[in-house]
């Protein structure tokens, strides 16, 4: 039994290397094709057919993460705080909230930007046309279900001698869960927010037919729009810009490993207990 | 005193709004997905639309038939599974048990960024690296079931790393301790006591990465060659449900459109189904 | 060039395909597109030359304007795809670029049209490699508008039009034309829901559309048959690619004669 | 004689189906401390929660009979539970400092009743921590993390936050449990001087404990009462046989 | 006199700057019952883990002196752990079956060290059982997962499950501390006939447990022995003062 050579250990190894590998692999490609063609004029804040710039996209990429981020977190984290403080555990509601919230998690992104289209879009509908309103609405829908699973994860996870101690003292449930639970659960519902920008910043399927795909620095929500992944699907398209797409891979990649970097960082200060 | 009874019953039921905004979502979406595809189903028959193997949408005699479309995502899923769940369980378990620490502070937000990476890179890359590849081993254009599977086995490696190292990391220590205090290795402790305590947090995974595998646009329909055809071998290509919709939607007009969101409808089908099992498998374990 | 060949297409609905099989005659008696189910499809042109680039068995078909070296057209029956040939009708695979609006056009977009269709316009079109649709097209004086037009349709009309958008918005400081590159049927139900101004489309207007809407071409785009760099062959016959792309021929020697 | 402040009559409980208290009548008098002693699972956290209607949480959970504070039933409808939660603080088995500075825990059931005054609340923490016989080892240190101090620290910490409610009773389930002997000679004392202001009733496993620190022990038995009496007579001269039993180390 | 089973010299332990214990000597004879009592942090579970060598598992602990089973140092270069593991076995204060079937509960042990006879294992799963009291109450569920049944009966499928490795030492870290009384009073009753077969090693908060089951006791206080004799010797007539103040409830 302890002899011999050890399978388990070097399939893990073998999986882990695999997997550490690819996105390694992944990464190097899109440094190789995109960091050659980056040049400065493709930061301008004028987006022209010559430099194909990707800062207008790179400013509604942060306004939509941004805004979309203010409407779902508060929806996400009080559904938080239904699920776990108040509903009682046999309470009808709460399956009916679970399949509602794991079937959005589950449904794929070109449905959503079907969705999209026919309800926001459509002037049948809302009609608020091709929008950054249009693409904010559907990407709050898609983040939703990341939010609300990470926060009642989080809220679960505090211990209930916390809101004991708190309910002891004669504080409320109000009082308790905004000054005792929330600020334990943080951590966690941060997790769940990185998850949500990260799931913002790849998506292209869904964006794509509701907030447009124009080049330009937006004038104002109304107005259509590209993330840089939209940007980086456009470009693509036609065979006229392909390195500009790589280009526009290398800058998200940057700014995802500096999102990922903030949380940790972030995370690591409420960890330590904010003073 | 009266003023805070009513902060706290006024905020319960602010609460409870934002808790059915979901609801109120998914049956938005329900609606307006079923609406716009649930009469071209019945218009068309149901055993037309989901069992017929032509799909000729712009002829002059129009066929909508997405057998094809329905074999050609459960093929590719299917091959996504056996691609990705193995490597993404063994990850998940060398996370959890075998990491160095030193390796777990780059690697965790690594596989992190893995999920944060937009489809249509996986897509180009896998154009431009596995294609080729794939092409010289199994002959034909090297866009096939083969190389859109292996896409997609890497592209649920995030997902089922993430929540199987969670429900790994969540079975007690006790357990461990107690396999170790028998003699078993650390390997046999892991894999025969702690690893299948964590059955069912696994299959979950599993379960929400073949959400994704099925639900996946971007990527796949720069590689699997999308032929509307059931497919003879491995090395064809076949079209899956959601790249039928994102290859012809923007193209689409009348009837063609509407077939394309009926194809929505079956998608939207096939992932609620998934999720009762989901759901059954998570109830089960609640009663454990 | 011997073995197999690997059939690269567009998929169904798309402009370039429609126009493709139409003028190659891949078709039955009924006009409908009989292109070989065993085709790849990708739905870019960009799609189309990175695996025709790749695959030395590949032949596939682009919109001239993106043709670069990364992959070779060959002649058809001889004639190299060139602006000149296709306007002289000696080179066949062409198509219109389709634009359309509903009834009430806006002043601004109306201008914006006017500039399109205007001797500036059409040099526009020119300089970016596609076909003139008005030799002769009157020169293009500012009206001094100011507002926004909202342009919604194909990606393949999309790059010129943005060439368009620019020339005219330095001549007309006040105005900001707005580009959405989602397909044709996009672009067209946003012009007929009034999401859009201006609808663009690399195909024909279907029945529904042409009836709700206003329409008119803006440019000629020629239609580039490509194969691998390393493929010897350097002229195809209209026959053999109509038989290529019927999956009558299915091996590179009998292609090339 | 000292006040009765707490009077228990027919009280019946109820977890579900599961009756965890049976008919428990007692008086819990003023200004001494009560110990609860008896084997685990005999009703004693559960009987302790009733004081203070933390009960109310748990779901299920079902109380007949009386308790009346000060003569009011406590559960009668309408009832002010959060300033009841005032009057009647708790300390828990296991510390549970809010992972927020000390200064901060001390002030939060203050700040919760309304007072917001900087100075008054500085007063109020000094006072509190002093009662607490903590202020010493944390004075230094007031924005330090409570979770960053020793279990026993953190136990008194939990102490003086209680103390800062200005409660007139304090429930203590089994408070140093969970402490070394030095701390939980520290916490004894400390019991011992709270008596002078506060009326104590403490749950404990340890029945030196409760013969050290109490003036009035009972000793529960799968949910009844077997005997309530002064601590000296129950430790020298039970009259129930299974307290003597029990005491004496005969089972549990 | 009974053999020398464990033999401790000097040991220091170590958790990272912190000195858990320090020089401890003890010898620990064949099959009796040898009992560790000491308030809460005193180290009984730290040396205990050292005897099989589980405390490998926590990072940042370091062991000095010596641990010899049968005269062989343990924590020599190359030492067989695993064997060491399956010759010293060990129940939690926590019952920790494994979420599978009673009987696979029992056959892990043998299963691990190589036997996989379906026969052999049927009667090991049998007599494990049986030695460990619980036979009749499961012969008829082996099948039930073991994680289904009551806590008591939990901790006895533990200790059955140890007792199927065969082991010649069976260490216990407060094995009764998590059940009611009656689930005790069998596992004391379990212990007195275990220890016909087995040398058993027990950490216990309950000192009249230790006096009642055990022949000897050692007495820790802060990382130290404080005394280490016969049971009846340490409860009737303790060399040491501390010993006295702790066993007589005057701390602790
Ligand atoms: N939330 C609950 N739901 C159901 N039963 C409960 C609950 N809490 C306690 N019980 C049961 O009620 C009985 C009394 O429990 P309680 O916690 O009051 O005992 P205790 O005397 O405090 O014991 P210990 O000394 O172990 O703390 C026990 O049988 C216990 O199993
Ligand atoms: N993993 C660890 N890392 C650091 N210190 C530890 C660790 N485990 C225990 N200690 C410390 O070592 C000392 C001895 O702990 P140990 O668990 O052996 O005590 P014990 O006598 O078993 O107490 P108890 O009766 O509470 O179980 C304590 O001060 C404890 O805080
Ligand atoms: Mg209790
Ligand atoms: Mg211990
Ligand atoms: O071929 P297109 O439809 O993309 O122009």
């Amino acid at each position: 039994m302890n002899k011999g050579f050890n399978w388990v250990k070097f399939f893990a190894w073998l999986s882990a290397a695999f997997t550490l590998g690819m996105l390694l692999f992944i990464i190097l490609f899109i440094l190789w094709n995109g960091v050659p063609a980056l040049s400065l004029d493709m930061f301008s804040l004028k987006y022209t057919t010559d430099n194909v710039s990707m800062m207008p996209a790179i400013i509604s990429t942060l306004i939509i993460i941004l805004i979309a981020l203010l409407i779902a977190v508060p929806i996400g984290v009080f559904t938080g705080f239904y699920l776990v403080e108040y509903a009682d555990r046999d309470s009808k509601f709460l399956p009916i909230i679970r399949l509602a919230t794991d079937t959005l998690a589950a449904v794929p992104s070109i449905v959503y930007g079907l969705f999209g289209m026919l309800f926001f879009v459509s002037s049948q509908r809302l009609g608020l046309g091709y929008s950054h309103y249009a693409g904010i609405f559907t990407i709050t829908i898609m983040i939703l279900p990341l939010i609300i699973s990470s926060t009642e994860e989080a809220l679960r996870s505090v211990n209930d001698s916390l809101r004991m101690g708190s309910l002891a003292l004669g504080a409320g449930q109000l009082r308790t869960i905004f000054t005792v639970v929330l600020p334990v659960a943080m951590p966690g519902i941060l997790s769940g927010i990185i998850l949500a920008i990260g799931r913002i910043v790849g998506e292209s399927a869904a964006l794509i037919y509701t907030l447009g795909s124009s080049g330009q620095l937006l004038q104002g929500l109304s107005s259509s729009g590209r993330t840089l992944a939209v940007h980086m699907y456009v470009l693509s398209q036609e065979g006229f810009h392909v390195k500009e797409a790589y280009a526009t891979a290398t800058i998200l990649i940057v700014i995802v490993l500096l999102i990922n970097w903030l949380s940790t960082v972030i995370s690591r200060k409420l960890g330590t207990g904010g003073k | 005193m009266m003023g805070s009874d009513f902060k706290e019953t006024f905020m319960k039921y602010v609460f409870m709004f934002a808790a059915s905004l979901s609801v109120i979502s998914i049956i938005l979406i329900f609606y307006f997905i079923f609406e716009g595809g649930l009469p071209f189903i019945l218009e068309e028959g149901v055993t037309n639309f989901i069992f017929g193997t032509e799909w000729r949408p712009t002829a002059s005699n129009p066929k909508f038939g997405i057998l094809p479309m329905i074999v050609g995502s459960i093929i590719v899923t299917l091959g996504a599974v056996i691609v990705g769940v193995p490597v993404g369980i063994m990850t998940s378990i060398f996370m959890a048990h075998f990491c160095p620490p030193n390796l777990y502070r780059f690697a965790k937000p690594a596989i992190n960024m893995m999920a944060a990476i937009p489809s249509i890179v996986y897509g180009f890359f896998a154009l431009q690296v596995f294609v080729p590849i794939s092409r010289n081993l199994l002959g034909g254009t090297g866009m096939n079931i083969v190389t859109a599977s292996v896409l997609l086995g890497i592209m649920i490696l995030p997902t089922i790393i993430g929540l199987s190292e969670s429900s790994i990391r969540a079975i007690p220590r006790s357990y461990y301790e107690a396999s170790v205090g028998l003699g078993a290795t650390h390997e046999r402790s892991v894999m025969n006591v702690v690893v299948p305590a964590a059955k069912s947090g696994i299959i979950s995974a599993v379960i929400l990465g073949i959400g994704r595998a099925i639900g996946e646009t971007m990527a796949v329909i720069l590689v699997t060659g999308n032929q509307p055809v059931i497919p003879s071998g491995l090395n064809q290509g076949v079209r899956t449900l959601t790249t039928n919709i994102v290859l012809e939607m923007g193209y689409a007009s009348g009837r063609h459109q509407e077939a394309l969101i009926a194809t929505a409808v079956v998608l939207f089908i096939f992932i609620l189904i998934i999720n009762a099992v989901f759901m059954y498998i998570k109830s089960r374990e609640g009663n454990d | 060039q011997e073995g197999a060949i690997s059939v690269i297409s567009r998929e169904d609905g798309s402009g370039t395909r429609g126009a493709f099989v139409e003028i190659v005659g891949v078709v039955d008696e009924n006009d409908d597109d009989m292109t070989t189910q065993s085709a790849a499809i990708q739905n870019s042109t960009n799609g189309v030359m990175q695996t025709v680039g790749q695959d030395a068995q590949a032949i596939g078909y682009i919109s001239l304007g993106s043709l670069d070296d990364s992959v070779k057209a060959v002649t058809v029956d001889g004639v190299e795809a060139t602006a000149e040939n296709i306007a002289s009708e000696d080179y066949p695979i062409a198509r219109p670029f389709n634009v359309a609006w509903s009834g009430d056009l806006s002043e601004v977009a109306q201008d914006f049209l006017n500039f399109i269709n205007s001797a500036e316009g059409q040099a526009v079109v020119v300089e970016e490699g596609y076909i003139s649709v008005d030799e002769e097209a009157p020169a293009y004086e500012a009206a001094g508008v100011e507002g926004t037009v909202e342009v919604v349709g194909s990606t393949s009309v999309s790059p010129v039009m943005e060439k368009l958008a620019e020339e005219y918005q330095a001549l007309n400081e006040g105005v900001t034309v707005n580009i959405t590159a989602n397909g044709s049927s996009a672009g067209m139900a946003a012009a007929q829901d009034g999401t859009a101004d201006i609808g663009m489309a690399s195909r024909a207007l279907d029945e529904d559309e042409a009836g709700a809407l206003e329409h008119q071409a803006i440019a000629l785009d020629g239609i580039a048959v490509i194969v691998n760099n390393d493929n010897p062959a350097t002229d195809l016959s209209l026959d053999a690619i109509r038989s290529i792309f019927l999956g009558e021929i299915t091996e590179w020697e009998e292609a090339v004669k | 004689m000292a006040n009765t402040k707490f009077k228990i009559q027919d009280l019946d409980f109820y977890y579900g189906d599961f009756q965890a208290l049976k008919g428990i009548n007692m008086d819990i008098e003023e200004k001494l401390v009560t110990a609860f002693i008896g084997p685990s699972g005999c009703g004693k956290s559960t009987f302790l929660k009733t004081l203070n209607r933390m009960q109310d949480l748990t779901p299920g959970a079902k109380v007949d009979g009386l308790i009346a504070l000060d003569g009011e039933d406590i559960y009668q409808k309408d009832y002010n539970v959060n300033l009841l939660r005032k009057r009647v603080g708790m300390v828990f088995q296991h510390p549970n400092p809010f992972p927020k500075s000390i200064y901060d825990n001390i002030a939060y059931g203050p700040r919760t009743h309304g007072i917001s005054d900087k100075h008054e609340l500085d007063n109020i923490v000094e006072t509190s921590l002093k009662s607490a016989a903590i202020w010493d080892e944390v004075k230094d240190k007031l924005n330090r993390n409570a979770t960053e101090i020793s279990g026993g620290q953190q136990q008194r910490i939990c102490i003086a936050r209680a103390i800062a409610n200005e409660p007139e009773v304090l429930l203590m389930d089994e408070p140093t449990s969970a402490l070394d002997p030095i701390s939980t000679g520290k916490i004894e004392e400390l019991i011992d001087d709270l008596k002078e202001t506060y009326t104590v009733v403490i749950v404990t496993h340890n029945m030196q404990q409760a013969a050290r620190i109490s003036d009035k022990t009972a000793f529960f038995l799968t949910g009844e009462v077997v005997e309530f009496d002064e601590t000296e007579k129950i430790f020298s001269n039970p009259s129930d046989e299974r307290t003597d039993d029990y005491i004496s180390g005969r089972f549990g």
